[in-house]
């Protein structure tokens, strides 16, 4: 009997496919060991890898919650060889999975806080769960601020969400488009410029921001100006993986293994790497 | 160790750094066992004092030209490492004008490794016939004698009078121990490209496996993209830790070039290369 | 073993040329072996040595190249480059251990199907002769 | 107790050894002194330096495949690797012992990489002391020494009359082959290799990090892998899948931290795009990173990479250059 080796995936059928954004689609994917599947326990901001078995496997926030969703659901925008590989799978089709690693926001160590998310592109995508949790436990929280940025409307993640979003008590989002079109009647500024506008009150607030580095980098910055101070400022980092275990020595920042130490850091943690041109 | 030589070296860089015209030399200084030589970048005036050349000076320097594109850069260049200059200027890859080449004549290079310097020249010199640089802005030194020309593929023709299986058993045994550290690439002045096929996933040519016909694949095809290309500095052959001989490729390629397309990479910075032109009528003992 | 030896071939053919030869072979009286499998390649000169390589690392016994005559390339030289590119990979080839009679370049116009048909009969024939490559 | 084993009587131990088990002994090939499965006892080189890889390519192969996937009829099956049978590695220098041991830090803390794991359960390590130490040792300096028997089963020194061996744990206790006499002979005097100042280096390259050392250091280096390929302590590893002919492998590699894309994502973002970075991410993985997490300095000090690099990148003098950069910047 060979024992359990961190390296094979969990065996999971593809369950279900939306066309989230011309790149993006959320998979809905189900474990096919009923006993793993119960076991399988994670919370916001952990991920896990997809094989495409032939292809490889690539690291993806999970975008569910176990309390809502049947499945595991992840956000994969199509981007290299694995993503792509994944966007041809259909309803039906085995893929792996191995997971969940890493650490999460500790949600509830921010209950009775204003929260305010900042994300961009499909920096949105390890945010959903916690907009969703704050929206499960509305009266645990203070007020909800969600600033939603991305290159076009098309490009918005989550937009069938918005409205459940928008309709949400004590809470208010913001989107906005690097380049808008016809039917855009919003928005059309960066994020961290929106962030300056809405300018959101650091008093008993934590801000989450996940976005390309460039966006997290000036956020940081604004947010800094708004009077928050680095154990306030959370956000989720991406970074090439090969294991997820703290092993293959890819994803440190420093000392710390972003698969391990992370993806969730607080800017204390890590701005020394952020600052760097 | 040519003193004058060295001091020419010197006083020339201290020259070029102090009055701005370059911002940095790629030269040699000595290496950490005291007896060999390493490449060496002096930025500042006050660090030309560490420059030397010698026997030991075996690196291609030219290689780290690509890695300073678009700044003003002194070279010192040794008659075979000045072909591979050619060769980036033919390609595009560099520009002329911000490139000052400090030519040396070359009296060849020894055998060397970490702390070991060898009593004899290097078996690419002992034939070589290139003594002064193809191309320079200055000309170090002194014209040295002229050796003895050798027959230059003797190792070759070995290699080609094997039958067909055991030359593939040869090149297998050689082939295997192979680690893809893929330093015969990284000390490659020809080898540039910002994505090497080694390593493309889509397609996947070769992929991540280290095993002999992966890296049969991979040494084959890296030999054949120089093809026509290098320049013979044979750094390639030095740098691998595991002691392949790829000379033995690499100057099997240059020995049919010239045969075929009579053809020698880097003399000229202007002439066309093998692959860029063609002759309607030529008959290259091939197709029908 | 060499009895029932059937080498594997792989050819690839020039869509402008002879692959209308290989195209029309298969509903012709006159047929040429099975061996080969046909890669329809729009020039013989976009084929890279690097495709060449890799289908005798993964096995094939030949390779056929076969384009326009020379004067006749679609897009005017695609084949003098061949031309050039696969006489040095040949050579190369047969240095490693891949002996030149594994890889051919054949010049036939979309008139030549009988021509065709002869060369991939004569190759297969040639490569059954050789026998099976050392090492795949 | 120390015990003696005479020339002949090693011969024999491992021709016994050698039925029983996977005999890794390090073998002349063409130039090269590489661990290789032995098939006869006279191939094994008993006089030598040190070989040219470190012998943790026994625990993390250049090349493995992790698992095959099968399928057919709509199902699919992953089929992981397992480890074959019992092996000895002989020959081993106490350094790459070291080495080894290091390895087993990331490697076996959880979730432990369970072929890894499997593989050191069913290796026993027969060390062998140096004689003398090459100009590019400095194992003394990165807590080893040239007769350490911390991280072998059995430790072999050669004397005139044959080996002192010291069984060192349980496990190499069981190899050694009854009836051995006692040795009356003191264990010699080990040979000093140089030293290396390491004393603080820790604190002194947190201090470092932004200094504009890194870059002009990283202008000679090539970024090819040698150094991490020779290196008894690196552990980078790449994962792929190969498709072929119908089956599906994941396989693991080696790789480097000084290769090109070895950090870069999909879409083209690489947090350590520059030379520079790079270079100061193995030397601060070595000095810095691996010591805050697992205490020891990831180097052994057995001077390969001072040997094997073509642009000299030499580890003792960038310790010495920190040193002399951390004492000038003050505390």
């Amino acid at each position: 009997m060979a024992l359990e080796n961190p390296f094979v995936p969990y065996l999971a059928t593809l369950k279900s496919v939306m066309e989230l954004t011309p790149d993006v689609k959320l998979v809905g994917v189900e474990l096919e060991d009923p006993a793993i599947k119960a076991a399988f326990d994670y919370k916001p901001g952990q991920f896990a890898f997809l094989s495409a078995f032939g292809v490889g496997e690539a690291p993806f926030g999970i975008v569910s919650l176990p309390q809502r969703n049947n499945s595991l659901e992840f956000a994969v925008r199509q981007i290299g060889t694995v993503t792509r590989a994944l966007h041809e799978l259909e309803p039906g089709d085995t893929l792996g999975v191995r997971g969940p690693f890493g650490n999460y926001f500790p949600l509830e160590e921010y209950r009775g806080k204003d929260m305010v998310i900042i994300g961009g592109g499909i920096g949105m995508a390890p945010l959903r769960p916690v907009i969703n949790t704050i929206l499960d436990h509305r009266d645990e929280y203070g007020k909800l601020l969600i600033i939603n940025g991305a290159r076009t409307p098309q490009d918005l993640v989550f937009a069938p969400e918005f409205k459940t979003w928008m309709e949400a008590s004590r809470t208010k989002l913001e989107l906005t488009v690097d380049r808008g079109d016809e039917q855009w009647g919003g928005r059309v500024a960066l994020v961290p410029d929106v962030v300056r506008e809405v300018a959101p009150s650091p008093d008993n607030a934590i801000a989450i921001t996940c976005g390309p580095l460039i966006m997290i980098r000036f956020t940081l910055t604004v947010l800094k100006e708004l009077g928050f101070e680095n154990h306030q400022i959370v956000t989720t980092l991406e970074a090439k993986m090969k294991c997820g275990m703290g092993k293959c020595a890819r994803c440190n920042l420093g000392e710390k293994y972003v698969c391990r130490d992370g993806p969730v850091f607080t800017m204390e943690q890590i701005s020394q790497f952020l600052e760097q041109p | 160790m040519d003193l004058e030589l060295i001091q020419q070296i010197r006083g020339l860089c201290r020259d070029l750094l102090r009055n701005g015209e370059i911002n940095c030399v790629i030269g040699y200084e000595r290496a950490s066992d005291g007896l060999t030589a390493r490449p060496f970048f002096a930025y500042e005036p006050a660090a030309v004092e560490r420059l030397i050349f010698d026997e030991t000076c075996t690196h291609n320097l030219v290689k780290y030209l690509s890695d300073k594109k678009g700044e003003k850069i002194a070279i010192v260049a040794k008659p075979c490492d000045s072909r591979a200059i050619n060769l980036l200027l033919n390609e595009g890859q560099i520009k002329r004008d911000t490139v000052f080449i400090i030519g040396v004549y070359c009296p060849g290079v020894v055998e060397t490794g970490w702390n070991r310097k060898g009593e004899t020249l290097q078996a690419r010199c002992q034939t070589c016939q290139l003594l002064k640089p193809v191309v320079y802005d200055f000309l170090a030194g002194q014209a040295p004698v002229r050796r003895t020309e050798g027959e230059r593929y003797p190792d070759i023709l070995e290699v080609e009078s094997k039958p067909e299986d055991e030359r593939r058993a040869f090149w297998l045994d050689h082939f295997g121990p192979c680690i893809r550290c893929y330093a015969c690439r990284q000390i490659c002045p020809g080898c540039y490209c910002p994505e090497c096929f080694v390593e493309r996933l889509d397609p996947m040519w070769v992929g991540i496996r280290i095993a002999p016909k992966e890296n049969e694949l991979w040494q084959a095809i890296r030999a054949f993209h120089l093809a026509g290309r290098c320049i013979g500095c044979n750094e390639c052959e030095r740098a691998c830790p595991m002691d392949i001989p790829l000379s033995l490729l690499n100057r099997k390629l240059e020995k049919e070039v010239k045969e075929l397309f009579d053809f020698q990479a880097g003399l000229s910075s202007e002439e066309q290369p093998p692959f860029a032109t063609f002759k309607k009528e030529e008959k290259l003992g091939f197709e029908e | 073993m060499a009895i029932n030896y059937e080498p594997k071939i792989i050819g690839f053919i020039c869509n402008w040329c002879s692959y209308a030869d290989a195209d029309m072979a298969g509903t012709s009286p006159v047929n040429y072996p099975p061996n080969i499998r046909i890669i329809r390649v729009p020039c013989s000169g976009w084929v890279d040595p690097l495709l060449i390589a890799k289908c005798f690392w993964q096995g094939a016994d030949g390779v056929l190249i076969s384009g326009c005559h020379p004067g006749d390339c679609r897009y005017n030289e695609g084949n003098y480059h061949a031309r050039r590119r696969f006489a040095l990979l040949h050579r190369l080839l047969d240095y490693l251990g891949i002996a030149k009679e594994r890889l051919r370049l054949e010049w036939v116009s979309a008139s030549e199907g009988q021509k065709f048909t002869q060369i991939v009969s004569d190759f297969t024939r040639e490569l059954a002769e050789l026998g099976p490559r050392s090492e795949g | 107790m120390n015990l003696l084993m005479s020339r002949d009587d090693l011969i024999r131990w491992l021709e016994l050894l050698l039925q029983e088990r996977t005999l890794i002994a390090p073998i002349r090939v063409q130039g090269l002194l590489l661990f290789q499965p032995v098939s006869k006892v006279e191939d094994i080189a008993f006089d030598f330096d040190n070989t040219t890889l470190p012998p943790k390519e026994w625990y993390l192969p250049l090349t493995e495949t992790l698992f095959s996937v099968k399928s057919g009829d709509g199902h699919t099956e992953l089929v992981p690797a397992t480890v074959e049978r019992e092996a000895v590695i002989f020959g081993v220098r106490p350094c790459d012992a070291k080495g080894i041991a290091m390895m087993d830090s990331p490697f076996l803390q959880e979730p432990g990489d369970t072929v890894y794991g499997e593989r050191r359960a069913r290796t026993a390590l027969i060390g062998l002391s140096c004689k003398q130490a090459r100009p590019e040792c400095f194992c003394t300096s990165m807590g080893s020494a040239p007769d350490d028997p911390s991280n072998v089963d059995i430790l072999l020194t050669e004397v005139e009359d044959g080996y002192i061996v010291q069984a060192v744990t349980d496990k190499g206790k069981a190899l050694l082959p009854q009836g051995l006499k006692e040795s009356k002979a003191a264990l010699p005097a080990p040979p000093e290799p140089q030293a290396v100042p390491t004393e603080g280096i820790v604190q002194v390259a947190r201090k470092l990090f932004d200094e504009p050392y890194w870059e002009r250091l990283a202008d000679r280096c090539l970024h090819c892998n040698i150094c991490a390929y020779v290196c008894p302590t690196c552990y980078c590893f790449d994962v792929r899948d190969y498709p072929d002919d119908g089956k599906v492998e994941r396989v693991r590699s080696w790789e480097s931290c000084q290769s090109p894309g070895f950090t870069r994502i999909a879409g083209g973002y690489d947090p350590r795009a520059t030379k520079g970075a790079r270079l100061r991410q193995r030397f601060y993985h070595k000095l810095l990173y691996f010591p805050e997490q697992f205490q020891d300095i990831a180097c052994v000090g057995c001077g390969r990479c001072v040997k094997a690099c073509p642009v000299n990148i030499d580890i003792r003098e960038i310790i010495n250059d920190l040193q002399q950069l951390g004492a000038k910047s003050g505390s």
